[in-house]
């Protein structure tokens, strides 16, 4: 799928072994890393996706992605331990709920662009979060709901580390897999042509308004996985998953990641879970950590790693290009 | 009837607090574009301020004094010392504040806990009154509460609409450019403007912990009514952030007293109308 | 007095990607000059980048014995430079009062110059319109708050970029004779224009800009003459 | 036949009138420049035409179609095409998936009874039809910032006519170019087919002259002068609105 035509190119040779360490590195790790930071790091990543695919190619910075996910969260939670649904029908309701809940959004915000785009998501997202604490009746407020169990497929419980974590960075990858793909087509495209120039998509016969909503939505949808992953990692969804600071985790992994790379979230997933993992062995001070972090990041590595890493690729295929001259791509 | 009353009156004391958290908020982004987004964590970190300035002197006036000096004082140095050299980068500005509001949540957290404070509220007003004319009695500090919020309404309309600094930082609104062409430093105006901004936040926390308390998480609630009334009234203009914070603060607390669970509910129902109707807020200027 | 003169070298400026002025050189000393060309030839571009509104990539900016081509716009403004842009850019929810305050704030710690009694004797109409706000005035009184805000910065040399722009024939002539005065009294001038009689009738020394470069220096009274010079390089046959 | 004739129009905004009762004819496959001082009105009436503005009062009939209601991307459904003072692109994208989405823009969703791959390849033939039309096959890999500033212009005519629009709108096609370059824009607007309908706001006055069939010269809102070139150049107020009036040089 990714520039396997021709010899193979340092990219895809990267993307290989990146699979293959992807596939063995549970079996090597102990369960604590795999469970830990491996499987938190690959649903995380895909919250962070639905943020950074918003970023990338519709130029929408979007903060109401981790609302959007806890909807996900709790209506999963709330069919399945609330009202005994089977877990399938629960996941369906689920992503149906989150996608509904962004489609609303969607509608109310996609006529502002920019900082005040950011603006407007933020205080949706923590309306959400603001609701499910004073909502009793259907969230039991700030206590959340506990006893959210994954399902069993077959004799293998999906709470074990490794079958979890496989389970996980699957359907991360294949939303990378399909959001990569969705933008190779026309709708990709002129999406991104709206991200580019609104009114030049307007005057070239485009309703930019339609496709804003739904590339909207369609993160929303992605949110939503995360949020049924989310919740069968966590086993418990309260308020406190989607308060201001969790809004800031799933930042911070995108930020590291680069606001501008999908694959990028996973490094950034990884990089942020080790960092909360054993920042927090060593001091009570890990959000201040945290922090300081992500503001060197902003500050001096604006590109996050993925724009670290294709920096580096560039200076390679550079200094490539310069040892041979004729070299066509 | 009565219960309507109360609740008004309560409406009217939360968008007092509101509308001084939102109206340096709104100074901020309307003249120099930027969302900041640690301008809930000034507030907490003033209200906190407050309780140990008031605990060591027993005096409120202090407290506040003081809470809103050095709030003032920090957006001062968030300012000059990291926002200025990534001016016009909205994201970036955005990305700054959102990580400084993490270290001081934390701070503050390491500092004071995770516990619940309560400033006294200063000897005069420590009961409640009669309305005049009526049966009903009210807390006296919330009726200061909105007499605070009032005169400081109305010093920062005669700082903007009659001093030459309010005239310089309107024009800067209009036209950063042509300010700096007529030879003003429009740099020394958004240090001002910043901390202008910042101090009234964290005033607005002894405020606010004077009337209710102060816990972790007070400063996104703070922040989110800050976004809701500056989204309601329209940005940059404190005609618009009274209006905002009235809305909003009405829509909070008759939520509260007659739907609670829906409470924010209402708040959101509020914004999304708005936002449909008038994307640029209810007093706002097409930009 | 110094003899302090403006000096453009070899001034190249883009935006993106357009190359707009392409190696721009001028000096404006004593006598009003005036830059004539059509649209889009790079005059407005040079307006701003004389005041620090754009950036040159490469070339020289001198104003009497300070180099400006680095510095910040409200340090041009110290030196001595006004101006008056195209299209205005008043601020339009400030009162013409507040214009006036403002401008002369801006220069209360100068020297001797415009004062606020001397541009309401110069505008006498803007005495009457001191509570309204600039956006509701007419183009003629905009133009007119325009020059007073320049003057009360005490500038000693105002630039001007299309002053006559959108004004009706009698406002222009209104504002052809303040600037004649203010002439007169030893302000220096650079007007850059594409009404051709406005130039003329301000300026003795044209500069014709084309394309990003300055192609011709003349004396104003020869190219009105000069019917086939104004074809050639204001592209009108006559 | 008439391919866009505007009768009437006024449009305001706020209090001012940018248009004052202006008409324009302008007959298929003719070449029509627009003329006219700063702010005369001429973007606002590519604006008008688009669709992107709403009249007060007049009608637009769009090939004998009355379109005043109707909306840009109705308008350009039905052969409209524009370009911008400054070149208006999708600067991160490639310069061929800016072509492939005007092809598709102007196409709009339709059912064919050519499969999917088979659409994909017309639109891909249209749009690189297109690109050769302005000679920027060269650069269809490279993003669309990438261009210079020449090229990008020329990319924005040829986004213009991309997919067969019939009536296109060039808005200063000339402005910020070099003299090398303005000689390319020329060759590339005469080289246009014919059957395309081509309405021009310029400034160069050998460029406006050299491509004109028929102008029309604007001052203030208002039609000052209408014709064919030898009648615009003759006509005295076009000297005044130019040179301005009243003024004893």
């Amino acid at each position: 799928m990714i520039a396997f035509h021709g010899a193979p190119s340092g990219r895809s040779l990267a993307w290989c072994s990146t699979l293959l360490a992807a596939i063995v590195l549970p079996f090597l790790a102990s369960s604590f890393v795999t469970q830990d930071i491996l499987a938190l790091a690959a649903w995380s990543a895909i919250v962070a996706m639905s943020m950074v695919f918003l970023s990338k190619y519709g130029g929408m910075i979007s903060f109401a992605q981790v609302g959007i996910y806890g909807v996900g969260s709790y209506s999963f939670a709330i069919l399945a331990v609330g009202h005994g649904v089977p877990w399938y029908g629960a996941v369906a309701g689920a992503l149906v709920a989150a996608t509904l809940c962004a489609l609303l959004f969607a509608l109310l915000v996609a006529r502002t662009y920019g900082i005040y785009f950011l603006m407007v998501t933020l205080a949706l997202g923590l309306v959400v979060y603001f609701l499910t604490i004073s909502n009793y009746g259907l969230t039991h407020g700030s206590g959340g709901i506990p006893g959210v169990n994954p399902p069993h497929l077959g004799s293998i419980s999906l709470a074990q580390p490794i079958p979890e974590y496989f389970l996980d960075s699957s359907v991360a990858f294949a939303v990378l897999l399909g959001l990569t793909l969705l933008m190779r087509t026309q709708f990709g495209l002129a999406l991104q042509g709206c991200r580019d120039n609104p009114r030049k998509m307007r005057a070239m016969g485009y309703s930019v308004m339609s496709y804003r909503v739904i590339a909207f939505t369609l993160a929303g949808s992605i949110a939503g996985i995360g949020g049924v992953l989310g919740v069968w990692y966590n086993g418990i969804i309260a308020p406190s998953y989607l308060d201001l600071t969790r809004i800031i985790d799933f930042l911070a992994i995108a930020v590291i990641g680069g606001m501008e790379s999908l694959e990028g979230t996973f490094a950034g997933a990884i990089i942020y879970a080790i960092v909360t993992t054993y920042a927090s062995s060593f001091t009570d001070r890990y959000n201040t950590v945290i922090g300081l972090v992500l503001l060197a990041i902003v500050m001096f590595a604006p590109g996050g790693v993925g724009g670290l890493v294709s920096r580096v690729g560039a200076r390679l295929a550079l200094a490539k290009a310069q040892l041979t001259p004729a070299s066509t791509e | 009837m009565e219960e309507f009353a109360l609740t008004t009156l309560n409406g009217v004391a939360m968008a007092a607090l509101y509308f001084l958290v939102a109206a340096g908020f709104s100074l901020i982004f309307g003249v120099m574009r930027i969302v900041n987004m640690a301008h809930g964590s000034l507030f907490l970190l003033g209200g906190y301020l407050g309780w140990s300035v008031a605990a060591l002197t027993h005096s409120w006036l202090l407290a506040i004094v003081a809470a809103g000096a050095a709030t003032a004082a920090l957006g001062l140095m968030l300012q000059q010392g990291l926002l200025r050299h990534y001016q016009g980068q909205e994201l970036t500005e955005a990305l700054i504040t959102i990580a400084v509001s993490i270290v001081i949540a934390d701070l503050l957290v390491a500092t004071y806990g995770g516990l619940s404070y309560q400033i006294p509220a200063p000897v005069p007003l420590g009961h409640s009154i009669r309305i005049p004319g009526t049966a009903l009695r009210y807390s006296s500090y919330s009726l200061a509460l909105i007499g605070v919020a009032l005169a400081t309404g109305l010093a920062l309309w005669l700082f903007l609409e009659r001093t030459i600094w309010g005239v310089v930082l309107r024009a800067g609104i209009d036209d950063r450019q042509m300010v700096a062409v007529l030879g003003l430093n429009i740099q020394r105006i958004f240090a001002l403007v910043f901390a202008i901004g910042a101090g009234l936040a964290g005033m607005a926390g002894v405020l606010d912990g004077t009337l209710l308390s102060l816990v972790p998480g007070v400063d996104s609630s703070y922040l989110v009514a800050a976004l809701a009334a500056v989204i309601v009234g329209g940005m940059g203009s404190l005609e618009g952030s009274a209006v905002g914070a009235l809305v909003v603060g009405m829509a909070t607390e008759f939520g509260i007293g007659y739907f609670p669970s829906y409470a924010e509910a209402l708040t959101f129902a509020v914004m999304a109308v708005v936002l449909v109707v008038r994307p640029t807020g209810l007093l706002g200027k097409a930009r | 007095m110094v003899e302090s003169a403006l000096v453009i070298e070899d001034l190249h400026v883009f935006i993106g990607t357009a190359h707009i002025l392409q190696g721009v050189s001028l000096t404006i000393a004593a006598e009003p000059v005036a830059v004539i060309g059509r649209n889009g030839m790079g005059k407005t571009t040079l307006c701003d980048t004389l005041f620090g509104l754009r950036w040159a990539e490469s070339g020289r900016i001198v104003y009497g014995d300070h180099e400006i081509t680095k510095i910040k716009p409200q340090v041009r403004s110290h030196l001595g430079l006004a101006y008056v842009p195209q299209g205005r850019r008043l601020f339009p929810h400030l009162t013409v009062r507040e214009h006036l305050a403002l401008a002369a704030y801006a220069s209360r710690q100068r020297g001797q110059g415009a004062s606020r009694v001397d541009v309401l004797e110069l505008f006498p109409k803007l005495g009457e319109l001191e509570d309204r706000q600039a956006r509701v005035l007419s183009g003629g009184e905009q133009q007119m708050l325009a020059i007073a805000r320049a003057l009360l910065t005490r500038p000693s040399l105002l630039v001007l970029d299309e002053p006559s722009e959108g004004l009706a024939p009698v406002a222009v002539a209104m504002m052809v004779e303040a600037l004649r005065r203010l002439s007169g009294t030893g302000m220096r001038l650079l007007l850059v224009e594409q009404n051709l009689r406005v130039a003329a009738s301000l300026a003795r020394q044209l500069a014709v800009m084309v394309n990003g470069r300055i192609v011709e220096e003349t004396r104003a009274a020869d190219f009105l003459q000069d019917r086939q010079a104004q074809e050639r390089l204001l592209g009108l046959q006559v | 036949m008439l391919a866009l004739e505007v009768s009437n129009v006024t449009v305001r905004y706020g209090g001012v009138e940018a248009l004052n009762r202006v008409s324009l004819s302008v007959s298929e496959g003719e070449r029509h420049v627009v003329l006219g001082p700063n702010g005369a009105g001429k973007t606002t009436l590519f604006n008008l035409i688009l669709g992107e503005v709403r009249p007060a009062a007049g009608v637009i009939r769009l090939h004998g179609e009355d379109v005043t209601r109707r909306s840009v991307v109705q308008r350009v459904r039905r052969g409209l095409g524009r370009t911008y003072q400054q070149p208006e692109v999708l600067a991160r994208l490639r310069v061929e998936d800016n072509l492939i989405l005007a092809v598709r823009g102007r196409i709009g969703p339709r059912f064919t009874v050519f499969s999917k791959r088979e659409r994909d390849r017309d639109t891909r033939k249209r749009a690189f039809a297109a690109l050769n039309a302005v000679a920027l096959g060269g650069v269809a890999e490279r993003r669309a910032h990438e261009l210079a500033h020449g090229q990008a212009k020329q990319l924005e005519i040829a986004m213009a006519l991309a997919g067969g629009a019939r009536v296109v709108l060039l808005d200063e096609p000339a402005s910020g170019l070099s003299a090398g370059e303005r000689k390319q824009i020329t060759a590339v607007i005469d080289g246009l087919d014919r059957s395309v309908t081509v309405i021009v706001i310029e400034h160069d006055m050998d460029i406006a002259f050299h491509i004109a069939d028929r102008l029309t010269v604007l001052h203030q809102g208002r039609v000052l002068a209408c014709g064919d070139p030898e009648r615009v150049r003759a006509a005295a107020e076009v000297r005044e609105a130019y040179l301005g009036s009243g003024l004893d040089g």
